[in-house]
Order: structure tokens, then C-alpha cells, then sequence
């Protein structure tokens, strides 16, 4: 979770320092989903991701040197820089395809579940995506389908936007719904649905590991969605960080700017483990510090690593198109 | 040789490669399954079936079903997907174009979906505008695409083998009024390499370059014309992308003279990127004008006259390889 | 009801004559859904109707004899024969636009439904649909849209398919859904969905009746799913008449032949409402059979209209792309 | 004449349109309507809060909004929808291509849908391949619709004003890459008729036909030739349907030269038509074969060398110029 976070911060860093200049964006305040959730993931298992990539490859073991080169277009970017930020794939990892069209990857995750089914492998494929991806069409139409064939996908909806906009239904979206809860529309397709707090580590293990087990036993889809607030930083078009996380801000977060600081006070899912892990004893703060200046010294030997990659040639651009 | 109905080599092959290859699914309607409307459509049944477990009937959700073969395929299968009537492709436009045909290049070499899109295309009479739709231009314009035209009994086995053993995005466009066509198709016909065009007819005063059905239309206005005295060669390319571009400039330099024929809408048409490719290429060895003979812009009315005065006719084929002689 | 049945009958015949030859479908076996949820709109009320189209412009007054040239290519059809039997629009009776793409009316409607409200004209708009388009994605996206902005457009869903393919399920639909009763898909989106029989005319009437009432009181989008049983003559591509209708068929279905009686005897709406008349003693048998007397009448002047009509010049062809 | 920036131009234009008509509804992100991602985005929302009953923002539905937009535009409306990048369109296409494109063919002239879709079309820098697309050529494949390309702020401006006054469907094809961009914009700015190229450079030797960024592309690359002797003409038709095809043809007859230059990949590109037609009718005009630039038939690469190798840029645009000068 924290190499997550130094990663995403440093990312913001270089996008100032004018590395690469498209749009992005950043998994702050979702660490806790993503790690949990991809911890406990069999090594043929296919995942989907969307946008907001960067922590999931992450969590499911990516380097961050590649990943850093990727989204700066160098050479050495998991995809050779042909990618970039939206579409990281990392196929050694199980990250065939992803795609920057919200919820394009729910037909394609449906559509690997029905490859592992059939060829009898046993594996099962992640679906992630936002509580925007429920908005579109191709949402109800895959779950409709992977319900019928009882395929082994989990969808896992990340809803940012609890407290959103939505806030005046009681709802939590981030943009306009009226199914809701979320839960609701696979839950009419017959697909188990849990609502769960995607900022509590141990929720998230537990809700995922629940569900990949009934997946694996041949009971088919299943969904959850793990909300979290979104994090004050992503509030413009571009993220722009509040304040460089370090591990004391989990004690004293004055620091933070006034009119974010609630976020890192009480919903910063970074923030709470750490807090967590401290009052059961599992570590102590001292620890805890440490871990981070090593997770920090290994985010700048990989920005280090994808600053020294070079820039693809320019007629790579030719290559990869057929096999 | 057997001569066989083009249907029925279409089924043959069907049955050959769902036998040949474990990791084949059809995602198809079981009683229509890619022969559309014709008779012997249910003639897929009987695949169906013998492969209860590999031949699956989705909802009506393009979108999901046509990416679940896509995401099947980055998985290890190789599904051929029928979409019927080429104009519900548009309801899997987002899964085709944003996704199936960037896979590889987006994932740098990483991924592959050897999906194979199944289309029927084109005029199919009284159709109308939204049952009538040829889409190879649109999917021409998206590169990360292969497209297959077939125009002969034994090019639809041949090409559709190598679209399923293709490791690439496949969208294989057929059309209706092909079915009841004849043809030679050897008993053990062998897979035809894509970005082969065949020569279907020899000619030397104009090439006539045309697609799918417009092949047929070309083979028997070519006849006509014989007996006018001139002598068409008819060049069918048989796949787009590739395009073997080689053997149209070749009989362009032989003949001089160019007719495209396609059914493409006329704009931004099949038509239109082949005249474009010799004007660049082959500007000094034309004799004359090209032509292209394309469906006229205007959507596809009902009535058969009308839909008849906007289609590629045999009639407006052989005005405008005529034209080409003076 | 009996001029559409003897519309659709005359219509098979002309098609096996060899009159037209594309691809078409009849309204048999719905006329008790068409003709009672059309009686009560108001003039200037939207329609959006699909492929199964002839029934709904003729509950709605359309001329036969203009339907019938639309379907032959006519020049005097509604559409100058440029439309066919998939697309017969009558902007006059309210039909702007019939599309012949599983599920595509139902935004069209909504959007008609959003010029109403924004205009303020006190119309609504009716979105005329079967059972297979619930499973496009454009129906949840447009029921969403429909609910949040509560706009004033009855969907009325004709489940033919009522003992279908997914009887296994105990549902009732034509095709493949996990998500049923279809209602429930509406009710999702908080539209207030109801399932009625679409043979019996009085609770079809009453249906719509208490949803245009809703709508037009501005309580916004309603669904009514109106069931019926698959007519027999609709199971292969193309209509085959099992027997041709008379009134006489009632009270004896046996000129039916046996494997397809049952549906006579049971299932077919315009049946059933004639021994409901004559129950009632709202007419007798030899009134209603003078009514089917006169329909037919209409019907065979309405056929020679339409043989009568001339194909459009070729030219035609070529108007009416822009404006 | 007031020099004002193009995307102040465009934000005038939404102003007034939506001030003189009460029956045009902006369906549209309200934080960015417009404007995409450039930095000047949230000035929509400035019109958003003076017309807060005519400026609604959607879910992420772009089929059902479309749609919406579309039925609401047959019921006396006229919608515009702001779909943002171009590649998003692509869920919209059933809407789009099936139902707004033919609606008024297909009901025999009795409806009309005088939708605006809008859209950002291609490369925009590190916007890789789904966020880059130019979809103008698979739209002019689709009879039905009108199609807008501005390239100046005077154009945007009057072109926007007859789209939305225009009874048919239009699509609205923008470029972030052109909002920098300063002109001349009267205060009293007329509509801009569609189908009236403009001559945005004279010159005597070669005609480059340019649409969109390209316009503004090829006039850097006219003024850098005109140092090497090189008088280059550029003709933006401004709108491609419909095209007017005079006015190209009347350049092409003065400099017998040819340059075609567009961003949509290649193969059935705008460029491939614009070749086709001027191949056909102009034939024996031409002293040299025409040449295409557009961007290369692979799906666009996200880093920056990359992009720029397969992008129309200047120097490929000048070494066409160059090349049908010898
Ligand atoms: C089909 C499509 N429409 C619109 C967009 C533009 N877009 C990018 S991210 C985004 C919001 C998505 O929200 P959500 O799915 O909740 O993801 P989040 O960014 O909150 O993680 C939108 C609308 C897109 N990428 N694809
Ligand atoms: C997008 C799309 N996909 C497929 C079809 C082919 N098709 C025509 S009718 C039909 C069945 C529709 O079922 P339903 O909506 O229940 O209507 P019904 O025919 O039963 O009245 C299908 C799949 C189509 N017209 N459009
Ligand atoms: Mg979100
Ligand atoms: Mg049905």
C-alpha cells in the first residue's frame, strides 16, 4: 500500500516535472482494495483493469521501474511505451489488456471466465472497474451473460464516490444512478453482491477470498463493491497532491492542507492500516517508518530506472500490429 | 474436383474446424448460425449438434458477447462469433474497434485475440436501411483488424480455415446471395494464405478489381462484355487488410484501365481506398480515368426499384468499364 | 383486433404470392396489447414501435391500404416505400420513427419524452418494445436516464415469449435473462413496473390507462410488461398461417390443425375477446361475424389499393437524405 | 475585426446559440462541455449556470444519451451532445449510424433529426489508441449525416451556428489542438454556410487539400516551402458532407498538383475520397501522381516518438508537397 502511494505521488511528481504530459490518473485511496483484494490470487488467474490501473498491477507484484517507464513512453514500459498510463498490460502478471473505455473490460473479464470454464483450468478472472462502469450498457449485458453460464469472474466495482455526488439519494456514486445501492443490478441479474468499506484491508481479504472461493467451488460470478471516498487530490481534471504522504501524517495530520485534512484524518485507507497495524501490535511506529523510507529509496531507483530508459524507436511504432 | 454450392463448403468448413481444434467455440443462434435468412439455415443445427459444449446461443447483447469472445480469445480460445446481419456489428463497435484491434499493439506484443467476427453484409434485397449495411470500409479504417471477402465455394472454406488459425482479430464479411453459388472445392481443400488476390477471370483491356458479391456480378459482366469484344480481367483480393496490392498494380500495368466494384457505400468506400492506392502508385501506367462502381450515398430504400438504382448493378458495372475504353 | 388479424393474414398471402420478399413479422397473437394501450393516447403522444410495427400503426388508425402499398415498395405507402415493413413511420398518427434494431427505440422514446418535459407540452411517449430488448444494453441505460429525469414515456414491453425458451427458469421470455421477471429491471431504476396479460383487453386498457395517467400527472417513466403466447405460425423465420381466421374459430377450433390447436383454442387474444363480447352480451355471434364481414371487406379494397399503387420512380431514390 | 483565441470563439458561439433558441438543449458534462480536457474547460460551466434548464449532464451512457438526444430532435428539439474524445462515439454508433443517420430516408422525408453530436477527434498528445481516434472517415461512409471540420476561430464559430440551425443530423468534429489558435471573428459573425470550401492560402503550384489541425498544419508547412520556391494552395473544405467539390477541383485544374492531408488513419481515410474523386473527374488534370498524408494504418501509440512517427506532421506534409513537385 505505501509503495502505491509513494509510486502514485512520484508519478505526480514527474507529470509537474514534465515527463510525459497525458492525462492520468492515480490509485490514492484505494490501496486498500487493490492490495487485499489481488493478494491471495492463483498465478493463472486473468485480471481486467481500467484507468485507474497503476495500483493493481502494482499489487499484483509489477515492477515500478517498468511501470514508471511505461507511463513516461520509454523503452523498457511494460508495453514498450506503446500503452502508456491506461492501458498497462502485463500479461506475466495475468494483465492481458487494459482498456481506457469505461466498462470495456466487463464483457472482455466475462469473456476470459468462459475460456478458463471451458478449457477446464480452474482459473478465474478479476474484473476491476469503477461504480462509473455501471452507467453503461455493456454492465447489465455481461452480467446478464455470466450469470447465465455460471462463468468464474469476480466483478469488483471500486466505488470511489462514497459521500459523492450522489450524496442527496443516500446513495454513494460518483456520478448519476438510480439503481442503487450498486449492488443492486447484478444482485437482479442473480449474481451474490456485497456492499463492503473498500478502505478497511481486512473487509476487503475477507469479502474477496469469500468470493473467489465460492468462484472456485463453480458457483459462478460474484460481485462486491468496496467503497471509498475519493481522495481530494483527484478533484481537477489532473491529480494534484495535498501533501507528500509519510507515515506520521497517520498520527499528526496537520500538515495537510485545512481543507483536506478530514480526508487523510479519517478516510486515507493508507493512513488507517498503518493506525491499525500499530494498535494491534503488528508493528510499531518506528517499523512502520522504516518499511517506508525503504518502499521510498525503491520508488526513486525505479523512477531512476525509467528516467534512464530510453524513448522507443521511432519505428517500433510499426511493430505489434498483427502477429 | 467436387463441385459444391457455396453453403455447403461453408458448412464443411464450419464442421472441419470445430473438429480439428478443441479450442474452437461458435457463439452463434443455433437455427440461424452464419447462414442468415437463407434456407438451409438450419442446417447449423446439425453442428450444433455434435458439439453441444462448443456451440453456445447468446442473449441479444452484441456488445458483451461479441467482447467475450474477445476476452475468451486473449484467454486461449479461438471463438467465432456470428453476428448475423453486419449492421449489429455497431452494437459491438466499442468492443471491435476499442478494443479487439488495439490488443496487441496497446499491450505491446503481449496479448493476443484471435476472435473471428462472422458478417453477413450488403444489398440483400428489400433489407432496407438498416438491414443492408457493409461495414469493411469503417473496419478498413481501423488498423489491428484483418478482413476477409470471400467471393467462391472455395475461397469460403479456405479463408474462413485461416481466419480461425489467424492469431490476429479476424472479421470475415460474407454475404447472402453467394450462398447458392457453385464451385470446385477439392476434398482435402488446404487453408488459403490471406493477402493472396486471385485472378478470377484473365483479361488484358481493364482490371476490374471487386469484393465479395461483387465478384460474381463482375464474372458475368465480364462475360457480357466479351462479346463486345472487351476483355475484362477480374481481380478479387480477397482480404483487404492484408491487401496484395502487388497483383492489382501488376494487372494495372498490364491493362491500364481500372474499374473498382464494391458495395461499400461509395464514400470513404473499399472503392475509394483502392483507386486512391493506384492513383499514388500507379498514376503513370493508367490510360484513362478510373471508375469506381460503389452503392450510391444515399441509406438503403426498401423497394426493389429503388434499391435496385442505388446497388453496383451489372448494368452500371459494365457503363462504367466502357467508360474506361474511350 | 380483427382488422389486424386480417391484415396479417392478407399480408402472409401476399408474401407467399411473391408480392414482396424480404424478411417481416406480424402482430398476431398481440392485437389484445396494441389495440387497447393505443385506444386512449392523446393526438400528439410519440410512438416508437420495432419490427412487429403493423399491429401498432393500425390500433392507431393507420390505413391499411398505405400500410399495405409500404410493405409491397409502394409509391403511396407511408414511407414512399423507401421504409418497409421493419420502419413504417406515420408522423401524422405520431410514429416519427420504427426501427428495425432490437432495443434502439427505447432512448428514441425517452429522448421524445425529454423534448415533452423540456417543452412542456403535456405529450408523452410510448416505447413499444419486445421481450428480447431487454437484453441490450441501451434499455437499463435508458430506463436510468429515464428515472432521473423523470420523464414522461410509458415502456411497454410485449412478452410474446410467455411459456418460452426460458420456461425451465419459471420466467417468461423469448430469449435468454437472468433477470427476471422483467419487470424487476425497471423496478431497478425505480420505474414502476407492472406485469399484466396482454390478451385480455380490459387489463391491458386499464394498464395503460393508470400509467398514462401517472405520466401525464407527471410521476414519470412507467413499465408494463404485457405477456402473451408465442403465436404458432412464428416458429420458423417466416410467417406460415396455420389456418386462416374466422370468427366461427371461437367456438370451434377444430378447421385448426391439431399441433398448433391449442393456441386457438386457448391463447389467441382476438378469440378470447370475442366470447368475452358475446359472454358479456355486448354482441352476438352473427354482429361479430358481420363485423369480420366488413374488415375483410376493408382489407381486400385495402390490397388492391396497394397492387394498384405503382413502384416509386428509381430517381426517388436519391431525395430525401437531407433536408 | 476582433483577433480572438479559437476556443473563446467556440464558447461565443454556445452563448449565443443558446440564447436565441429556446429549443436547443446542451446535454453535456457541465465541467467540461466542449472544451475536453483543455485548460479553459470549466469556462462551459459559466453557460451551464445561466441556462441551468437547458444544459443537463448525462450518465456515462453515450448510447442512451445519444439516442435521447436523437428522439428528443425528432420531437421538435435540437439537441446538442458534447460526447467529448471522438472514441467514445464509438458506443453510440447503433444510435448514430442506425437510427439518426437514416431517419429521415427511412420514414420517406416525414421526420427529422437536427441533432449536433460533438466530438474531439485525433491526436492529442499521449492520448494512445482509444483516446485518438478520427472517426469522420467511417462517418462519411454512412449517408445521413452531415459532417463539420473547423479550422479557424471564425470557422468554428459560424460552422457551429449552422449545425445546430441545420435540420439534419450533423456531427461536429473538433481538435484541442486547434483552441490556441487566434484569429479574426467578427462581432456580428454570420453562419458559415456548409459545403463552402475555403481557400485558406493562395498559391499557384501545388493544392493541398487539408481538413481540421491539418488546415493549420499545412499553412506552417506553405509558408516554410514558400522559402524554397514552393507556392503551395490550401483549400479546407471546412465541411465533408457536404463537400464542395468545385472548389477543389478548380485548384486542382490551376496547379495540376495534389496533396491530401488528414488525420484519420489512412486506409479509407478522408484523404483515400478526396484522391478518389479527384482521380476520377480530374484525371487529366494532374502533372504528378497525388499524394496522402494521414496517419499510418497502426493503431496510435501512446509514447511521444512514437506518435510522432505515424502522425501527419509537418515534415511528412512538406516531403509530399516536395515530391509532387519533381
Ligand atoms: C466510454 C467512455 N466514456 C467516457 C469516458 C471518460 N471517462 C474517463 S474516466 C471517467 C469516469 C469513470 O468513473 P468511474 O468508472 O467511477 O472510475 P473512477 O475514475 O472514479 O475510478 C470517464 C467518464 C471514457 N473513458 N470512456
Ligand atoms: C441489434 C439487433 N440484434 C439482432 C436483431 C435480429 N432480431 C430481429 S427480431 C429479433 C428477436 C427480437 O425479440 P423480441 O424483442 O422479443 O421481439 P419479437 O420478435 O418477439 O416481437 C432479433 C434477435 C436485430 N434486429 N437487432
Ligand atoms: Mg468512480
Ligand atoms: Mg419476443
Amino acid at each position: 500500500m505505501l509503495l502505491i502511494r509513494h509510486f502514485e505521488e512520484a508519478l505526480v511528481a514527474l507529470h509537474e516535472q514534465g515527463h510525459f504530459s497525458g492525462h492520468y490518473h492515480v490509485y490514492i485511496g484505494q490501496e486498500a482494495t487493490g492490495v487485499p483484494a489481488l493478494a491471495d490470487l492463483a498465478p493463472d488467474d486473468a485480471l481486467f483493469a481500467t484507468h485507474r490501473n497503476h495500483g493493481h498491477l502494482l499489487a499484483r507484484g509489477a515492477d515500478p521501474g517498468r511501470l514508471f517507464a511505461e507511463i513516461l513512453g520509454r523503452r523498457d514500459g511494460y508495453n514498450k511505451g506503446k500503452g502508456g498510463t491506461f492501458h498497462i498490460a502485463a500479461a506475466g502478471l495475468g494483465f492481458y489488456h487494459t482498456t481506457g473505455i469505461v466498462g470495456g473490460n466487463i464483457p472482455l473479464a466475462t469473456g476470459a471466465a468462459y475460456a478458463a470454464k471451458t478449457r477446464g483450468t480452474g482459473a478465474l478472472s478479476v474484473c476491476l472497474f469503477g461504480d462509473g462502469a455501471m452507467e453503461e450498457g455493456a454492465a447489465p449485458e455481461a452480467f446478464n451473460i455470466a450469470s447465465l453460464w455460471k462463468l468464474p469472474v469476480l466483478f469488483l466495482c471500486e466505488n470511489n464516490g462514497k459521500y459523492g455526488a450522489n450524496k442527496a439519494v443516500g446513495a454513494a456514486q460518483s456520478s448519476t444512478m438510480a439503481a442503487y445501492p450498486l449492488t443492486e443490478l447484478p444482485g437482479l441479474y442473480k449474481i451474490p453482491a456485497v456492499q463492503i468499506d473498500g478502505t478497511d484491508v481486512g473487509a476487503v481479504f475477507n469479502a474477496v477470498s469469500e468470493a473467489t472461493g465460492r468462484i472456485r467451488r463453480g458457483e459462478g460470478p460474484q460481485f462486491i463493491e468496496a467503497q471509498s471516498v475519493r481522495w481530494p487530490g483527484s478533484e481537477g481534471n489532473w491529480p494534484v497532491l495535498p501533501v507528500a504522504t509519510n507515515v506520521n501524517l497517520a498520527w499528526d495530520a496537520s500538515p495537510v492542507p485545512e481543507s483536506k485534512r478530514d480526508w487523510y484524518r479519517s478516510s486515507d485507507p493508507v493512513l488507517i492500516f498503518i493506525r491499525e497495524l500499530v494498535a494491534a501490535g503488528v508493528a510499531t511506529r518506528e517499523q512502520i517508518a522504516e518499511v517506508e523510507k525503504s518502499v521510498k529509496a525503491e520508488i526513486s531507483q525505479a523512477v531512476q530506472f525509467a528516467l534512464a530508459s530510453p524513448f522507443p524507436e521511432p519505428a517500433e511504432a510499426l511493430r505489434d500490429v498483427f502477429a | 474436383m467436387r463441385q459444391m454450392a457455396y453453403f455447403e463448403a461453408k458448412l464443411e468448413a464450419l464442421r472441419e474446424i470445430i473438429s480439428a481444434d478443441e479450442s474452437v467455440h461458435f457463439i452463434s443462434d443455433i437455427g440461424t448460425g452464419f447462414l442468415g435468412l437463407s434456407e438451409h439455415r438450419v442446417r447449423f443445427g446439425e453442428i450444433a449438434r455434435d458439439f453441444p459444449d462448443r456451440v453456445i446461443a447468446p442473449p441479444i447483447s452484441e456488445l458483451a458477447f461479441c467482447g467475450l469472445a474477445i476476452g475468451a480469445a486473449m484467454s486461449g480460445l479461438r471463438p467465432v462469433v456470428d453476428l448475423i446481419t453486419a449492421s449489429f456489428a455497431f452494437e459491438a463497435w466499442p468492443q471491435i474497434i476499442n478494443e479487439a484491434a488495439n490488443a496487441r499493439y496497446m499491450s505491446g506484443g503481449q496479448t493476443q485475440a484471435p476472435v473471428v467476427f462472422h458478417l453477413l453484409h450488403g444489398l440483400r434485397g428489400a433489407g432496407a436501411a438498416q438491414h443492408s449495411q457493409s461495414p469493411q470500409a469503417m473496419l478498413w479504417n481501423c488498423p489491428g483488424l484483418e478482413i476477409v471477402l470471400p467471393a467462391s465455394p472455395r475461397d469460403v472454406k479456405g479463408l474462413l480455415k485461416t481466419a480461425v488459425a489467424s492469431n490476429n482479430p479476424t472479421v470475415f464479411i460474407d454475404h447472402v446471395l453467394l450462398f447458392e453459388c457453385m464451385g470446385d472445392v477439392s476434398e482435402n481443400d488446404a487453408a488459403i494464405p490471406f493477402g493472396q488476390a486471385e485472378i478470377k477471370r484473365k483479361g488484358a483491356d481493364v482490371t476490374v478489381v471487386a469484393t465479395s458479391y461483387m465478384v460474381q456480378r463482375s464474372l458475368a459482366v465480364a462475360e457480357q462484355l466479351a462479346k463486345e469484344g472487351i476483355d475484362v480481367e477480374v481481380v478479387d483480393p480477397r482480404t483487404i487488410v492484408p491487401l496484395d496490392f502487388a497483383t492489382i498494380m501488376a494487372s494495372v500495368e498490364k491493362t491500364g484501365r481500372v474499374v473498382v466494384v464494391d458495395e461499400c457505400h461509395m464514400s470513404c468506400g473499399v472503392a475509394a481506398e483502392i483507386v486512391a492506392r493506384i492513383a499514388e502508385s500507379g498514376f503513370d501506367k493508367l490510360k484513362a480515368p478510373m471508375r469506381r462502381v460503389a452503392t450510391l450515398d444515399v441509406p438503403v430504400p426498401y423497394s426493389p426499384p429503388l434499391e435496385d438504382f442505388i446497388s453496383p448493378t451489372e448494368a452500371r458495372i459494365a457503363q462504367a468499364i466502357r467508360a474506361t475504353m474511350n
